[in-house]
């Protein structure tokens, strides 16, 4: 039996930190109320004929004061953990990014490269890392104990989780939100791994086509080229009648939408154009894209917009 | 007496005069966002049956405080409800590097 | 009006000795009878619920599970849920000690409505029947917070019929609800004014509050739910744009404020039971008073920190947080001044004082936990784990449980008209302690390590900690087997109790045990402020 | 005042304290009807504003006519109901049945042209948001959204409306028996405030359910 548990992302400590200053202020509150009570309980038991005095009559100064510093420590608690918080929430710019599935009762993993597995991630040590993550069917939850991260795996949208492994070893990987009957099932390994080995790894397990290149393939299988060209040129170039915009430069770069909200065309951004172009329409083009909501899996989904992605010019990162 | 119909006659015709102005102005071309304002004339509506009709001016003090009560925690639940769904905004994404 | 005008009788007979037919129980309007059919119906649901969790720890003791079907393992724990919270811990203390003392409390004849008291029985009734049958007839496995989508399209239970089960029990805790508050607020006798009222009826006042204005939340939702699963559409999913977090918001809205419907009674009885046990005012009473009130109307603000892994929005989940901070300032207040009570009191150990130092000490390691989870980086880490189990036993099981037996005990006498054996009363409390912090102490080290709730196997790096909470589990099956036992065998065997037998105050001492139907032969007139012990320095020169 | 000997064989004190109370007890329970409504409305906010297109595309398929008349008619039957309650302050029971006769007469009306003209049409035209619903593309998603709100909130608010024509009929019953008089006639007033909250979520649910969709 161990009572410790690895830290091995450069967030990992800070949580620790906050949950050991609770864990001190909780022991001298407990210190306090019980030393108290036992005190109290033995100077003043009833068969006990101590000198009790006369008892205070005005109680409120007590009773502010102890208000005051219990809502003092709260606040500063408050900032503490909500600082930690807002730094988990917000992805570092040029995380590598890694697409989580979640399904009953597997985990489903894709590299840009095209690798793929299942109930284990490989992450490389020291490289911020973003996980987009989605669910074919329930929620679930993608929790890492010894990374101190966790966050529900929706259906119907990405939810986006980061971190970065400092210390290479195996780690369990678990559902924590029920999801039916093979819920306690719905584990894994993460492995973090060393660059060189991480690189030795991707080779050996590489696909015959990036997640892009097998995107490309599915942008003309589901007819998207028909409208948005060839090579996401935009339409109205390759004879087609109808007008639609250019994809290559999308991703990463602000959106206009009809509504004139200005938007950034990331992962979800694209999703949303899919599933319900309707409520992403961009402005100055007419509303004739279909949505494709329930014809298209969250794979091919993944693959298409890695494809879209692939067609903007590198950014600097 | 005759005041108490009175008040109720008028009360009818104001919650009349509401309806048709609701009615009318449902018929501008509002912007979308912007058509949930056309609650307001249903709020002053239940506003006037609630004083008019059901009369919670009378009774004991406890009525108005139940009433009150029913309104705040409505606050709460339709306010921090919606405070989610309203602020819920895609982050974002800069200068992702894998190809 | 003349004393000439009625008679009163020479005496009457108890209400227990009120007519001895099936009938004159079933039919009764008494609330002092419709509190002891509601304390057999708990009872009968506590040991259900318990069954269950016995179960549950027993499936744990190997990592792989004893149990061999998941299936089983997840229905089991969603009957633990479902059972111990909607039949057990929400209407356990309003419904028996409530329904019992608030009239005798508030020196009236009876709640306004006695009828639709025991309307809220027989709903009560038919709602734990749904639910059996819901459970028994083929279970349901999506936890007792029926998240969607898993509850309205992919369990294979039957949902329907719980959540209706569920749904019917609403009604019932509105009824009792709705009932507490009309007869503080219309059936105080004279001279009872506001801040004279015991900090128990106050505390029920803060509880009615929130059954009455979160239940039809609840409702509503459950009717969703259920459209949602008949009709196979709906607002929860997402394949059609809706938001599966909507259900977690309205059901939190309704879940997080339960939660202080099931520990606010507590504070009550413990706020009775310090002073009549320290023979001493409560210490700060107004501030004990406003502090149950603060709860009852913060606890709506604070639904959002059982979502803050769940995709909500950055500004609801900070919101939400340091909300949850403010709803923990009244709880901790309420401790202080709990014992601030015994200072310089006479402190006597019977049976309803151990339970009640048993609470405080349960409650605060409840509440000191509840501070990690309401960090927000903190509670990333630990939701979701048996930390979160941990934690809320501490205060649902620790406290409330606590807080019931300790009432339970201290107003036995007057319900009975029998004193519990003292020694075996006195044991209880002690292995209820000792077998309640080895069951779930264990739970926040496995939670901080990072072992997920609701699961079927385990990693074995776990299997210690595991084990070890099964053992603490037999101990606390016996503690609470025990009062079972003593508190059955008095009915029979107990010695006759006087009608104040701790000499505590309140209007319910001052009338004999077990009272008379009408429960005082005149209406009683109030003219002292709540708790009023002799100053310690008076009482010296007595003893 | 300890030593008045007080008749302690019922909770009341006075007709006038038992009154209050049934009435202030009515405003509770009125108070726990706005929060289960409220949760309706959240779940309306949250839809409309996920899916504002499909949603709207959804309202628009209703039937403005009726449902602004049954709002008329509603509005009209508990004004009456209301003049009811003046009429029997003043001791006259026999316009109190009158009214409270076309309050109900009113309120069956409304079902009728809720239940059985507008419901009918709705699922003939297929808007009940099953298999073979009415709107497909893109904006059936949430159109289906917006009937699940339309057929439960009025589904809802017309068993609010059964029950409360039972009522009426119990108060129409019970003056008819002369049960009522200028001195007593609590249950009138307290079977007034259930049948104005009925209304009160009809006013709510009108704006929500045809005209907040009717934009461009």
């Amino acid at each position: 039996m161990s009572l410790w548990l690895p830290e091995a992302t450069t967030s990992a400590p800070e949580v620790d930190h906050l949950i050991i200053a609770m864990l001190l202020i909780s022991c001298a509150i407990l210190a306090l109320v019980f030393g108290l009570m036992l005190l109290y309980v033995f100077k003043y038991r009833a068969g006990s004929s101590i000198d009790r005095g006369a008892i205070a009559e005005k109680t409120w100064r007590l009773e502010i004061a102890w208000t005051v510093v219990t809502l003092l420590i709260f606040f500063g608690l408050f900032v503490w953990g909500a600082n930690l918080y807002l730094r988990l929430f917000q992805p570092p710019p040029g995380a590598m990014k890694i697409y989580v599935i979640g399904k009953q009762w597997m985990w489903k993993v894709e590299y840009p490269g095209g690798q793929r597995e299942i109930d284990a991630l490989h992450v490389p040590i020291g490289r911020p890392v973003e996980l987009v993550m989605t669910s074919e069917d329930v929620i679930h939850d993608f929790s890492v104990p010894a990374f101190r991260i966790k966050h529900d795996v929706l259906p119907g949208r990405y939810e986006t989780l980061w971190f970065q492994a400092d210390k290479t070893g195996t780690y369990h990987l678990f559902c924590t939100q029920l999801c039916g009957t093979g819920h306690s099932e719905m584990i894994g390994e993460v492995v973090v791994m060393s660059d060189p080995d991480y690189q030795k790894w991707l080779e050996q397990n590489g696909a015959s086509e990036t997640l892009a290149q097998a995107g490309q393939t599915l942008f003309m299988r589901y007819g998207c080229s028909g409208c948005h060209g060839g090579n996401g040129a935009g339409g109205n170039q390759s004879g087609s009648t109808v007008r639609a915009p250019a994809l290559a430069g999308l991703y990463g770069s602000p959106v206009t939408l009809a509504d004139g909200r200005i938007v950034t065309a990331d992962d979800r951004y694209i999703r949303d154009c899919i599933l319900a172009p309707d409520t992403q329409r961009v402005a100055s083009y007419p509303p004739v894209m279909p949505s494709f909501a329930g014809q298209i899996s969250e794979e091919d989904l993944l693959k298409i917009i890695a494809y879209i992605k692939s067609l903007a010019p590198e950014s600097p990162s | 007496m005759t005041l108490r119909f009175r008040r109720l006659w008028l009360t009818l015709a104001l919650l009349l005069l509401l309806l048709a102005i609701e009615f009318g102005t449902s018929f501008f071309p509002l912007d979308r966002a912007a058509r949930p304002l056309l609650l307001i004339p249903a709020v002053l509506m239940v506003g006037a049956v609630g004083t008019m009709f059901m009369e919670v001016g009378r009774g004991p003090e406890i009525v108005r405080l139940f009433a009150v009560a029913g309104l705040l925690w409505l606050t709460i639940l339709l306010g921090l409800g919606s405070l989610d769904p309203m602020t819920r905004t895609d982050y974002y994404v800069q200068g992702a590097s894998v190809k | 009006m003349s004393a000439t005008a009625i008679e009163a009788p020479a005496f009457e007979p108890s209400y227990l000795k009120d007519g001895w037919t099936l009938r004159s129980w079933l039919l009764t309007t008494d609330h002092k009878r419709i509190a002891l059919l509601y304390l057999g119906t708990i009872t009968i649901f506590f040991f259900v619920g318990g069954i269950a969790a016995a179960l549950i720890r027993l499936n744990l003791i190997v990592p792989e599970g004893l149990i061999p079907s998941e299936e089983t393992y997840n229905r089991l724990f969603t009957m633990h849920g479902v059972v111990m919270v909607w039949f057990f811990l929400i209407p356990a203390v309003p419904t028996t000690l409530g329904n019992f003392i608030v009239p005798l409390m508030l020196g009236a004849r009876d709640l306004a409505f006695p009828k639709l008291n025991l309307a809220s029985w027989y709903l009560f009734v038919i709602a734990g029947i749904v639910v059996l049958y819901a459970l028994f007839a083929g279970g349901v496995d999506t936890g007792w917070t029926f998240y969607t989508p898993l509850s309205t399209a992919y369990s294979k239970g039957h949902v329907v019929a719980a959540i209706a089960g569920v749904f019917i029990a609403g009604f019932s805790s509105i009824a009792t609800g709705l009932n507490f508050i009309v007869s503080i607020h219309r059936l105080r006798a004279p001279g009872m004014t506001w801040y004279r009222l015991p900090v128990f009826l106050w505390s029920l006042y803060a509880t009615s509050v929130i059954l009455v204005l979160a239940t039809p939340v609840l409702a509503m939702t459950l009717l969703l739910l259920s459209f949602e699963r008949i009709f196979h559409i709906g607002v929860f999913d997402p394949a059609l744009g809706g938001d599966p977090l909507l259900f977690q918001h309205l059901f939190w809205f309704y879940s997080h404020p339960a939660v202080y419907i099931m520990i606010l009674p507590g504070f009550g009885v413990i706020s009775e039971i310090i002073p009549a046990f320290s023979s001493k005012r409560l210490f700060g009473y107004k501030f004990v008073v406003w502090c149950s009130i603060a709860i009852a109307v913060i606890s709506f603000l604070v639904w959002g920190h059982h979502m803050f892994v769940a995709g909500t929005s950055l500004y609801s989940a900070l919101v939400f947080s340091i909300l949850s901070y403010m709803v923990a300032v009244p709880s901790a207040i309420k401790v202080f001044n709990w014992i601030g009570t015994m200072h310089k009191g006479f402190i006597r150990f019977d049976a309803p004082m151990l339970y009640a130092l048993g609470f405080i000490g349960l409650f605060t390691v409840g509440g000191l936990t509840g501070l990690f989870v309401a960090a927000l980086a903190a509670d990333v880490h630990l939701t979701q784990t048996y930390f979160i189990v941990a934690h809320f036993h501490y205060v649902m099981v620790g406290g409330m449980v606590s807080a019931f037996f300790a009432g339970l005990h201290y107003w036995w006498p007057k319900i009975t008209g029998r004193m519990y054996p003292e020694m075996w009363g006195r044991a209880g409390a002690f292995i209820i302690f000792i077998g309640f912090n080895f069951t779930f102490f264990p739970q926040f080290i496995l939670g901080y390590l990072g072992m997920p709730r609701r699961y079927h196997s385990y990693p074995p790096e776990f299997e210690v900690l595991n084990v070890l909470s099964s053992a603490g589990a037999t101990i606390l099956a016996v503690g609470y087997l025990l009062p079972l036992g003593y508190l059955t065998w008095s009915l029979f065997h107990g010695e006759r109790a006087s009608a104040n037998p701790w000499g505590a105050t309140g209007l319910e001492w001052k009338t004999p045990s077990p009272p008379p139907t009408d429960n005082f032969d005149e209406t009683p007139v109030v003219n002292e402020p709540p708790y009023n012990y002799p100053p310690p320095e008076l009482v010296e020169r007595h003893v | 005042m300890s030593e008045t000997y007080l008749p302690h064989g019922f909770q009341y004190s006075s007709a006038r304290h038992q009154a209050e109370s049934a009435i202030s007890g009515m405003w509770l329970f009125l108070a726990t009807e706005v929060l289960f409504f409220g949760a309706l409305v959240l779940t309306w906010i949250y839809s409309r504003h996920w899916n504002q297109a499909g949603f709207d595309a959804g309202a628009r398929q209703t039937n403005l006519t009726i449902g602004t008349i049954n709002t008329v008619i509603l509005l009209a039957s508990s004004f009456i109901y209301s003049a009811g309650v003046a009429f029997i302050e003043a001791g006259n029971a026999r316009r109190l049945v009158q009214c409270c006769a076309a309050a109900w007469l009113l309120g069956v009306v409304f079902l009728i042209l809720k239940f059985g003209v507008e419901w009918r049409d709705d699922f003939a035209k297929h808007l009940f948001p099953g298999a073979a619903f009415a709107i497909q593309g893109p904006l059936g998603g949430g159109a289906r959204i917006f009937f699940e709100f339309y057929f439960l909130g009025t589904a809802l608010h017309g068993l609010h409306m059964v029950g409360g024509l039972v009522l009426v009929g119990w108060i129409i019953w019970r003056t008819r028996h002369a049960e009522f008089s200028s001195t007593f006639y609590t249950p009138v007033i307290v079977v007034g405030l259930y049948w104005s909250f009925v209304d009160i979520v009809w006013i709510v649910l009108y704006p929500l359910i045809y005209l907040v969709g009717r934009g461009p």
